[in-house]
């Protein structure tokens, strides 16, 4: 899940890699650094979507090196379109990229299964994010501060962590802003629980 | 009721650990053989019976199959009592309807189970009676006298005087002329530890000696004729 | 073209009996089974570097093939790699990977890293999608410590603290779930990792036999074979060496030495 | 001949269930989560029955299938307690008897999707039971038992603490241990969750707690970044 | 939040997803016999698994059905209960109406009429069925799931059968072999531990304990001994 | 009007010219005569007790309830023929399984009397079945608290808060009117039980008899013998006061 506001973006997994019902890293580090202030989440193949945030991490070095700035977002997300949209028949992968850059400041957005892509204030993705549309759609406001932010991600995989068998463990956030990244971690057992009354 | 009355008799008693039934076996002429008396429907269970055999053949192998049934669904020894009752439940439905005949045959059902020895009669009005000692079938009323006046000796009696017991319980419902042999009895046991089996002909001697002077020399009066049965005085042994 | 003209071997795979052998299986001629490791491997970090460990029973569908194999594969000094899976993929990749590592530690000088040949496996991995049929438990020490990794057949990589692989993989993560903990002691570490491959062994009948561990640290590397036996085959009531002589003889004919007539005879010298 | 249309397929479906001797009995552990597909639909479901005084039974898979087990057995205990004979179903009759019927049911390609694990006292002579049947009609006792992921992740962790000490494993042993593999399944398991019941059967009687939470570690994990080359 | 899903066919632990119903099962094991002159050894191993997990380290298949007579069961454990639960009704229907127990010859018939009775579908047994025949000697006979059965001196069946037969077919058949050593009680369960010993070794569906019965005129001896648990 | 001879009285499906069915006050006559059978329905359950005559000292103590569990919530206890009893007592427990089958709920008290009054008043019907030799008392507790009904032979039946049948029946609904069950517990009713069946019982004409009692309790919801230590209690009680009322005359 990514969540755009008004200085930058969150983005935020949970921890659940499973093998059919089995549980085969139960801490995963699902938000993978593509470049200093652009990150994407993956789902679907583990394989496919490693490997291709791997190229996209390798192209996004060589842009910074040969244009001698930060890719932008916007540069990122269309890696990963090209790289989905054209291997579309061997890969299986849903990506979100999320990130912070001089020209457009926070930015989201969603490349899903077919390699199309879309520019959201916040994306979901993922077998959980079918669980929390609704709650999502609903308690999502434009231009949320940052706290604001934090609090509606957090919630929003909890409540799908909940419910959804394929996802789990602990929560991972990442806040990028032009300042850099800073990394918040929530155990398992010290999820959000607000609707529990 | 009567046909149970006419059908040899059959004699029944338990201790706290093990049941005897006892069966009174009749020929119906020199050339056959002696009719059977006891059956065992399982391990932990026999009848003896007195009446019509075919009914009781009938009766037994339902018996059998509902022994089976048990064992089958739950792998335990069918409950005495269950089975008892299932066959009253049988002979009743025959004394309510027309067209249908009751039972022909009285059982006693000798049987352990985790509840104990237990020893039924099952009667032909769907009744039956949970009994420390009984006797059914003909001239058994004699016999039943026998049993009143010893029963409170069988708590704890071991299965040799059980059996000594029975057989003289059923010496009394012989006829004047008539003796106990190894041919005409046949003896049921069953018991904690002590599966059901049979002691038929060679094997009854030893028990028969154990009677003593009683069998030896037959009693000298015995009041009870068939049909007319009687509480009189029956002579016997006290040891 | 014509059937002698040999070409030169290209490299990689051979699939010039692909179609060939479709056909075979289609006609129900079945192809010959491969040796399986049906195993259990793990590995787990400690306050002073890792311990790997693994099984050593190799299968061939229900039958043993091999009551103590070495699952253990070397990558490099600072470098070991337990493979699960077929047992032919898990050798060439390990030894195809190992001497990679040593060409590049030749031309650059330095020690290899540990995510140089993770990175290597994954991508040999994802390049042939899983076809190569092993999961690997890849641990070695370099200049940025302890590292430990898997990688699954399709090429997926993880990176934690402790890891299984192989089919007694549940039973051995179930020992490092309920003990693992943060800086643990050499021996507490090798003793849960032989518990761990031991619930392997005893609950898994793909996994077998005896316990090898392998612990790495900076100063190098401690490769312990059969580290413990519990599975010491009892002796056996009898001997069945037969005597001499033994089988019957069912027709027997003796002929002398075949002369040559013609021809010259055979030098022998 | 008729294709196999009855064959049905596990809905709401419960997950591992774990059984062990110890000392004085037999305990059984299971999580309170009824699934639908991944959906984690009910959080309060009791997996963990009492049959009769002396037999438990924990069950897994589909539910609505459990609930008519749950029905039939009551039938039998009704049957059972009206004759008042001083006879009782034992866990060993109460064993074979679910044995029977599940054999039958696949016998007729209509399985009861269950697996089940039933423990309590043996028979009228006293000792324990614990035994364990599947929607294919297959039996068996052991120490340990475990059904679902249970047999490959709990199985081991039960095997080791209890094979050859049931006589001697006491009941906060036999506790901690299954709470141990509950908390390893809710790790491992995506059907699981770690809110569960404990049910114990030995000589004061049978006892099911009521549901409670596992206390979960995470802490390692904090410092784990991304998953090969790039951190 | 995301998900993040290895495909099934990624991970080589094998994952038992059950998707149809198959009524049959394999529940693994071995099992073995051989008849003396005047004795017969029944034995079999304990373990019953299904896959790669062991179900129970002590799961019997070897039944004493009479007092001449054990049957040894391998394949599907649940139909192996049922069999001998059917044969032991119709034991106890013999008894009733003949008031003795069946010989081992008519109950090897018997066995083999329940068996193709459910031909369409079978028993998925494997039978050896063990004994002294009416003359006192040992007897061995063996079934495949649809009742064909054959008289032998000596059978191994199960998982680890096709290990086994061949060291029988040379320790007590004593096949191309000059000398053939008197057949022995003593030989017999020795030939037949190392049997089982070894079969431990190399095939995986076999082992933690092997119960043996010996059968002899003096009735019938139940030991057990214990085999490698990996 | 009498029915011997008349012929009226060979069939249940045969009115006398006064519209009576001998057949059915036959089957009546034969409750009339058994030991005598009460129920007692107070504030927090329902309470029955039995006078089982013991027909030889042979019969092991204890043996031939005249009390019967038809479900885990209802008690029968019956005079009359003992094997119609049984009969009865498993169409019972037929009703009430089939009731679960259904509505997995156990079966309202008015439900099970319905049903069985219905099947025992089927039997006047035919010529081809004699009616049931008994009445029942029926013990329950359902969702609106305790409950008790009378079935007779003729397969009327009434809810009652007292009720006797058998022999000493006139005595003990005497006895029973004095008592305000509504007020009582079954704790309570049963030392009146004990005392009442004691008081009807005619030590001159019948043999040797066994108390039974059992109750249904609101709280329990089960029906189950009254335990021995209370029972034993309520029947040295009884004892006593037969005693002392002896004294008195």
């Amino acid at each position: 899940m990514a969540v755009q506001y008004a200085d930058g973006v969150i983005i935020g997994a949970d921890s659940r890699t499973t093998t059919g019902s089995y549980i085969a890293n139960r801490v995963t580090d699902k938000l993978t650094k593509v470049h200093d202030l652009v990150f994407c989440c993956r789902s679907g193949s583990a394989a496919d979507t490693q490997a291709v945030a791997d190229m996209v991490h390798y192209y996004l070095q060589l842009y910074a090196v040969q244009e001698g700035e930060r890719p932008p977002v916007k540069i990122a997300a269309n890696l990963f379109r090209e790289l989905c949209y054209t291997n579309k028949d061997g890969l299986s992968a849903g990506i979100i990229v999320a990130g912070w850059d001089q020209y457009e400041g926070p930015s989201v957005y969603t490349i899903p299964l077919g390699g199309s892509i879309h520019k959201q204030p916040f994306s979901i993705g993922g077998s959980g994010s079918t669980y929390i549309y609704g709650y999502c759609d609903a308690a999502y406001k434009e231009g949320m501060t940052r706290d604001e932010a934090i609090t509606f991600t957090k919630n929003s995989i909890a409540l799908a962590m909940s419910r959804d068998g394929s996802s789990g463990g602990v929560i991972r956030l990442a806040i990028i802003d032009k300042t850099g990244v800073e990394r918040i971690f929530v155990p398992g057992n010290q999820l959000p629980r607000f609707w529990e009354g | 009721m009567e046909a149970v009355k006419q059908g040899s008799a059959s004699v029944g008693l338990r201790s706290k650990t093990h049941v005897v039934i006892l069966g009174l076996k009749r020929s119906p002429g020199e050339l056959a053989s002696y009719q059977k008396k006891l059956m065992r429907i399982d391990d932990h269970m026999g009848i003896a019976i007195a009446g019509l055999m075919s009914d009781a053949r009938v009766l037994s192998t339902y018996m059998r199959s509902e022994a089976m049934k048990s064992k089958l669904m739950f792998d335990r020894p069918l409950p005495i009592y269950r089975i008892v009752a299932a066959i009253g439940d049988k002979a009743q439905v025959n004394t309510q309807r027309y067209g249908r005949r009751p039972y022909g045959v009285g059982l006693l059902v000798a049987g352990y189970d985790d509840a104990g020895p237990h020893l039924f009669e099952c009667a032909p009005s769907g009744n039956f009676f949970d009994y420390y000692a009984v006797a059914i079938g003909a001239r058994s009323q004699s016999a039943k006298t026998y049993l009143e006046k010893h029963f409170e000796s069988f708590a704890d009696a071991s299965v040799e005087e059980l059996i000594t017991h029975g057989l003289r319980a059923l010496r009394d419902t012989l006829q004047q002329d008539k003796e106990l042999d190894i041919n005409n009895c046949s003896i049921g046991i069953v018991g904690k530890g002590v599966k059901y089996h049979t002691i038929d002909g060679e094997g009854i001697q030893k028990y028969l000696d154990l009677l003593g002077d009683g069998n030896a020399a037959p009693a000298a009066a015995t009041t009870a004729t068939a049909g007319a049965e009687d509480t009189g005085a029956v002579p016997m042994d006290t040891d | 073209m014509p059937i002698n003209e040999v070409k030169p071997a290209t490299g990689g795979f051979s699939f010039d009996n692909y179609a060939r052998n479709t056909m075979l299986n289609d006609k129900g001629f079945k192809a010959p089974g491969v040796i399986k490791t049906g195993t259990t491997i793990c590995g787990c970090l400690w306050k002073g570097g890792l311990v790997l460990g693994a099984d050593t029973r190799a299968t061939e569908g229900p039958i043993v093939a091999d009551k103590n194999c070495e699952k253990i594969h070397y990558l490099a000094p600072n470098m070991y790699c337990c493979g699960a899976g077929t047992a032919a993929d898990c050798d060439a990749t390990t030894g195809l990977i190992s001497s990679k590592l040593e060409l590049h530690r030749l031309h650059t000088g330095r020690q290899s890293r540990v995510v140089t040949a993770m990175t290597m496996l994954e991508q040999m991995l994802f390049k042939y999608q899983g076809h190569i049929g092993c999961a690997l438990v890849l641990g070695g020490v370099d200049i940025n410590g302890p590292q430990l990794y898997t990688i699954a057949p399709h090429g997926s990589t993880d990176k934690l603290p402790y890891v299984t692989m192989g089919s007694g993989s549940l039973a051995a993560m179930a020992i490092f779930e309920s003990r693992w903990k943060k800086d643990m002691e050499l021996e507490d570490a090798m003793e849960l990792v032989k518990d761990a491959i031991s619930a392997g062994i005893f609950n898994d009948l793909g996994s077998g036999s005896n316990v090898d561990l392998c612990v790495i640290t900076k100063d190098g590397v401690d490769y312990r074979r059969g580290y413990d036996r519990p599975n010491e085959r009892v002796q056996k009531e009898r001997s069945y060496k037969l005597k001499p002589g033994a089988s019957t003889v069912l027709t027997s004919s003796f002929r002398k030495y075949v002369e040559v007539l013609d021809g010259d005879a055979m030098d022998t010298s | 001949m008729e294709p196999a249309t009855r064959t049905q397929n596990p809905v709401v479906t419960g997950t591992s269930v774990l059984g062990i001797k110890y000392k004085d009995g037999i305990m059984l552990a299971a999580d309170t989560l009824a699934s639908y597909g991944s959906l984690a639909r009910f959080r309060d479901v009791e997996r963990l029955i009492k049959v009769g005084n002396t037999t438990i039974i924990g069950a897994s898979g589909d539910i609505s299938d459990f609930q008519y087990i749950t029905h039939l057995l009551e039938k039998i205990l009704i049957k059972e307690s009206n004759t008042e004979d001083g006879h009782q179903l034992y866990a060993r009759h109460i064993h074979e008897y679910l044995g029977r019927l599940m054999y039958g049911r696949r016998s007729k390609h209509n399985p009861l999707w269950n697996s089940m694990v039933v423990g309590g006292i043996r028979d009228g002579e006293g000792g324990t039971f614990l035994g364990f049947v599947d929607l294919q009609g297959t039996t068996y006792e052991a120490p340990t038992i475990a059904t679902g992921y249970g047999a490959y992740i709990a199985q081991p962790i039960l095997r080791k603490a209890v094979e050859g000490r049931e006589d001697t494993l006491t009941e906060e042993e036999a506790e901690k241990v299954l709470e141990d593999c509950m908390r390893v399944l809710f790790y491992r398991d995506a059907r699981s969750i770690n809110k569960i019941q404990i049910a114990k059967v030995n000589a004061s009687g049978i006892s099911i707690s009521d549901p409670r939470f596992l206390d979960t570690e995470w802490a390692f994990a904090e410092g784990i970044r991304g998953y090969g080359a790039t951190d | 939040m995301q998900m993040y899903e290895e495909q099934k066919s990624s991970c080589p632990v094998k994952v038992p997803v059950e998707c149809r119903f198959s009524p049959y099962t394999d529940n693994g094991g071995t099992t073995l016999a051989i008849a003396g002159d005047d004795f017969c050894v029944i034995a079999g191993d304990t373990r019953q698994s299904e896959g790669y997990s062991i179900n129970s380290r002590y799961a019997p298949k070897v039944y004493q059905l009479s007092n001449g007579s054990v049957l040894a069961t391998g394949g599907m454990y649940a139909d192996g209960v049922t069999l001998v639960k059917m044969i032991e009704q119709r034991l106890e229907w013999y008894r009733h109406a003949h008031d003795k127990q069946m010989s081992s010859g008519a109950l090897a018939q018997m066995l083999s009429t329940i068996l193709y009775h459910k031909r369409m579908f079978p028993y998925y047994v494997w039978n050896t069925l063990g004994g002294l025949d009416e003359d006192g000697k040992g007897a061995v006979y063996s079934y495949d799931p649809v009742g064909s059965y054959e008289k032998q001196k000596w059978n191994c069946s199960g998982s680890a059968g096709h290990l086994i037969q061949p060291f029988l077919d040379n320790q007590i058949g004593f096949t191309h072999q000059k000398e053939k050593a008197p057949l022995t009680l003593e030989r017999v369960v020795q030939v037949t531990k190392d049997a089982f010993t070894s079969a431990t070794e190399r095939d995986i569906y076999t082992g933690d304990n092997l119960e043996m019965f010996l059968v002899t005129q003096n009735g019938i001896e139940k030991t057990r001994v214990e085999l490698k648990k990996d | 009007m009498t029915s011997i001879g008349t012929g009226y009285d060979l069939s249940a499906s045969t009115y006398s010219p006064d519209g009576r069915i001998f057949q059915v006050e036959y089957a009546s006559k034969a409750v009339e005569n058994s030991g005598t059978c009460l129920g007692f329905r107070c504030k927090d359950g329902v309470v029955l007790a039995v006078e089982k005559l013991v027909q030889s000292k042979l019969l092991v103590p204890g043996s031939n309830k005249r009390i019967a569990t038809a479900d885990r919530h209802i008690g029968i206890a019956t005079a009359g023929l003992l094997a119609d009893t049984r009969h009865l007592v498993n169409r019972a427990r037929e009703e009430a399984q089939s009731y679960r089958d259904l509505y997995r709920a156990p079966i309202p008290a008015k439900m099970i009397a319905d049903r069985l009054g219905q099947y025992v008043q089927a039997y006047t019907l035919y010529s081809s079945v004699r009616p049931f030799g008994v009445s029942t008392i029926l013990a329950t507790v359902d969702k609106t608290g305790p409950q008790m009904y009378m079935i007779e032979p003729s397969g009327i039946y009434y809810g009652f808060y007292g009720c006797a049948i058998g022999k000493g029946r006139q005595v003990a609904k005497t006895e029973i009117e004095k008592l305000k069950l509504a007020e009582m517990t079954c704790r309570e009713v049963v030392k009146d039980a004990a005392r009442i069946i004691h008081l009807v019982h005619d030590d001159v004409k019948d043999k040797d008899f066994e108390l039974e009692m059992s109750w249904i309790l609101d709280s329990t919801m089960t029906h189950e013998f009254v335990p021995k230590d209370v029972a034993d209690e309520a029947e040295q009680l009884a004892k006593a006061s037969l005693n002392d009322d002896m004294d008195e005359d």
